[in-house]
């Protein structure tokens, strides 16, 4: 019987190595993997490259994973918050490396490294500071800049249910980079509110199939924050 | 003819008053966020936020509120009927595929030929940051931009050339500001391409050419200021 | 009140004109759009350029209109199969000319023009007879193809339920390259067997959001096929 | 050893058994459909159909038989608790992402270093018609392929370099015969890639670098001719 059930967020991320590229879901605080992350603080590993949108927030989960001085380099799309002191006096005081990536192509990104695709030519970013450097074509009349893929060897996302084949829903808005970022990394753990018996998401409403999925850990209690 | 500049409430209903029914719209964060509370309830506008919705309601108070279901600036907020949930590969790729058909954004500038700036001043030591304003400024059928047309200092945002980081070339197609409504044809050679169709708070033609230092072009009298949608 | 609903099928198409480039959603008979194909048919445009992962079975909807001679060019994955006579014929006697894509290649094609990209690698097909004269790349050690973006004027397909905003739910494997060549062509028609109230779709489970769907036509009767 | 050449059904039985529990695995149209009949009910091996679904079952008879839901083959089959369906172009980057774990496929020839020829006989005339063919050879972790080891015309389909157009170059892992299992590594020189890990009805590892022309590496008593999940 296939089971991809893990006891607790602690076993889940045990094996994640130092130097190890990690992507982390979540838009803000909807659909972050907070129990993940804290695990992921707790285990220690250092000299991480972490894959999010933001830089972490307030004191707690992404920013509390930058204090702890475990983040060599952030690849995101908005380091720059109200609250993202953290990062900006790590990043100032040179502890962290940052890639700044517009938010649709560190999306397409992700989603090409999970497809297969080698590279592609997106529109955004093209005539900008962030296309410096970069392979730049023209299109049928229309500037492009070449963008590769982002793989990552862990994805720690939050999703709602799962059942033990790993498929998984989510909810609302919280959605927005699990699905792809399962697809994108050697290894997906993710935290659920619910595991499910088998048979009872239905099939036309998987959104991550479990294919994508290695580890589901039922994400109980409080996280830290 | 208003008699005063707009207000900052009056320039989201003036940008209100140019989204169509049925159309679909991102509207970015900060005070274009504040036009969705001057669209006709009883016309369907369909809202986007890019961080995985269609079909997005008001913000949300009290019970309402879902710390998985916000807007692209964190705030909390409601689904309509009709509403729709993606991830952001799926969401982005609406965007940049072109589907939207006006994405209503801040500025620092806009250049004659329609090329914005607004992710970035520019300034020394500023940590950069993105998030979406390029994918919205190149995807959108119409780019729509809402600023006041004078920087603090009185120069004029609307410029023949930016001196900001540019966000994305020739994608404006509308500039909303309080003393008047410009539309920029970027078909047209840049310096020619800008024209003012409307006028509030006694600014004239004449006075916005000098402030701007661009040969504007006088639309006042006969462009109908509406949006259709393609 | 928006309203994407239109009374019947030839109403549906009556736009389409000659010379148009048409996608044609559907796997073999699963999730193919009969009935707007019927109509297609009845309407008349001549020299389209179909895209279907096939090219038609049997004597009846896209063999049938490949028959009534009104298709220039086939741009499929698939066209040889033991019942398309009719493709087969019209391509040995010269009336239709053929682009044959491999079949993830096709669908990544169409999904890169939804998606505004303007182009990809990709390994499949790389060191192939369907590579020859297009641009590859060795890219971290492997081979890879340059594909182009595939866009339409108009694409048809079927779907399970829509709502008048014209967001859409499938059946099953009837689903196939439905939800993405709604994304790729100007003008989607989507036929389906059921039209809901507005809001009854659940939002976590709507696979074509309406804003890729500008027709909704309710396929009522039996089609000719 | 068998004393027989195995017949299809052996063949498919003998591919079955290297088909791990957990697995996510496609099985070509043809013969390497039939290798669902030999999986063992009691381990869960997860099939995919790249017309979009994970979790297949088996085929569908009378009342099971539902238009909208068919095999790559176009053939009626069932859905599987836990199954999912997905659009195209997710299915083929499930494909082409690497994400399966075993793809089983016929060929007309597979080479010393792996290429596998099967879409195209490359007669003149022939209409061409590639399908998913070119993707499952760049995409699954392992590609085996289960073919006759001889033309009708006695020709070895195992050869140095393909004769046929091919369809994925050094793609292929495992070859299944009638006679033998061959494991190729692509990482060795072409020629010094293949081994035999199993004979069956009589062939020896000598008649058989006779018949194929290649320095084959006996391996039969070396190797377990097992698979497990990377």
């Amino acid at each position: 019987m296939v089971s991809k059930i893990v006891d607790d967020v602690d076993a889940a991320v045990a094996d994640i190595p130092d130097g190890a590229t990690v992507m982390i879901g979540g838009f803000g605080q909807a659909g972050q993997p907070v129990q993940l992350i804290d695990a992921l603080i707790r285990h220690g590993a250092s000299g991480l490259t972490i894959v999010n949108n933001n830089a972490g927030n307030g004191e707690v989960g992404l920013a509390l994973l930058i204090k702890s001085g475990f983040v060599a380099k952030m690849i995101c799309s908005f380091p720059r918050q109200i609250d993202s002191q953290i990062f900006d006096e790590a990043y100032r005081a040179g502890r962290v490396e940052l890639e700044v990536v517009p938010q649709g192509n560190l999306a397409e990104r992700i989603r090409a490294a999970g497809a297969g695709i080698g590279g592609f030519f997106t529109p955004t970013g093209y005539g900008t500071l962030l296309a410096e450097g970069k392979e730049s074509r023209i299109i049928d009349g229309r500037g492009y800049v070449f963008e590769s893929p982002l793989h990552a060897d862990f994805a720690l996302i939050k999703a709602h249910r799962a059942d033990r084949w790993g498929n998984l829903v989510y909810r609302k808005t919280a959605r927005n980079f699990g699905p792809i970022m399962a697809t994108a990394a050697a290894i997906t753990i993710a935290q659920v509110s619910e595991v499910v018996p088998l048979g009872e998401l239905d099939p036309e409403n998987v959104i991550t199939p479990g294919i994508f999925v290695n580890r589901v850990v039922l994400a109980a209690g409080k996280a830290s924050s | 003819m208003s008699t005063a500049p707009l207000t900052r409430t009056e320039m989201a209903q003036r940008v209100a008053a140019d989204i169509p029914e049925g159309a679909y719209v991102n509207l970015g964060i900060g005070l274009p966020t504040s036009v969705s509370n001057f669209l006709d309830p009883a016309k369907e506008v369909i809202l986007h936020t890019e961080n995985g919705m269609l079909g997005m309601g008001p913000e949300a108070h009290g019970d309402e509120i879902d710390p998985d279901l916000i807007n692209a600036g964190k705030i909390a907020v409601t689904a309509l009927p009709g509403a729709s949930y993606f991830h952001h590969a799926d969401s982005f790729g609406m965007m940049r595929g072109g589907h939207l058909d006006i994405a209503v954004l801040g500025a620092f500038q806009v250049s004659a030929s329609g090329d914005l700036a607004n992710w970035h001043t520019g300034a020394p030591g500023s940590i950069p940051a993105v998030g979406g304003a390029m994918d919205l400024a190149v995807g959108a059928k119409k780019v729509f931009v809402m600023m006041e047309l004078t920087t603090k200092a009185g120069d004029s945002k609307l410029v023949e050339k930016l001196s900001y980081p540019v966000t994305g070339l020739g994608c404006v197609t509308r500039i909303f500001t309080e003393v008047a409504v410009f539309d920029i044809d970027s078909s047209a050679a840049a310096a020619t391409g800008v024209s003012v169709t409307e006028l509030f708070g006694g600014a004239t033609v004449a006075s916005l050419r000098e402030l701007t230092g661009l040969p504007l072009i006088d639309a006042t009298s006969t462009t109908a200021s509406t949006t259709a949608l393609a």
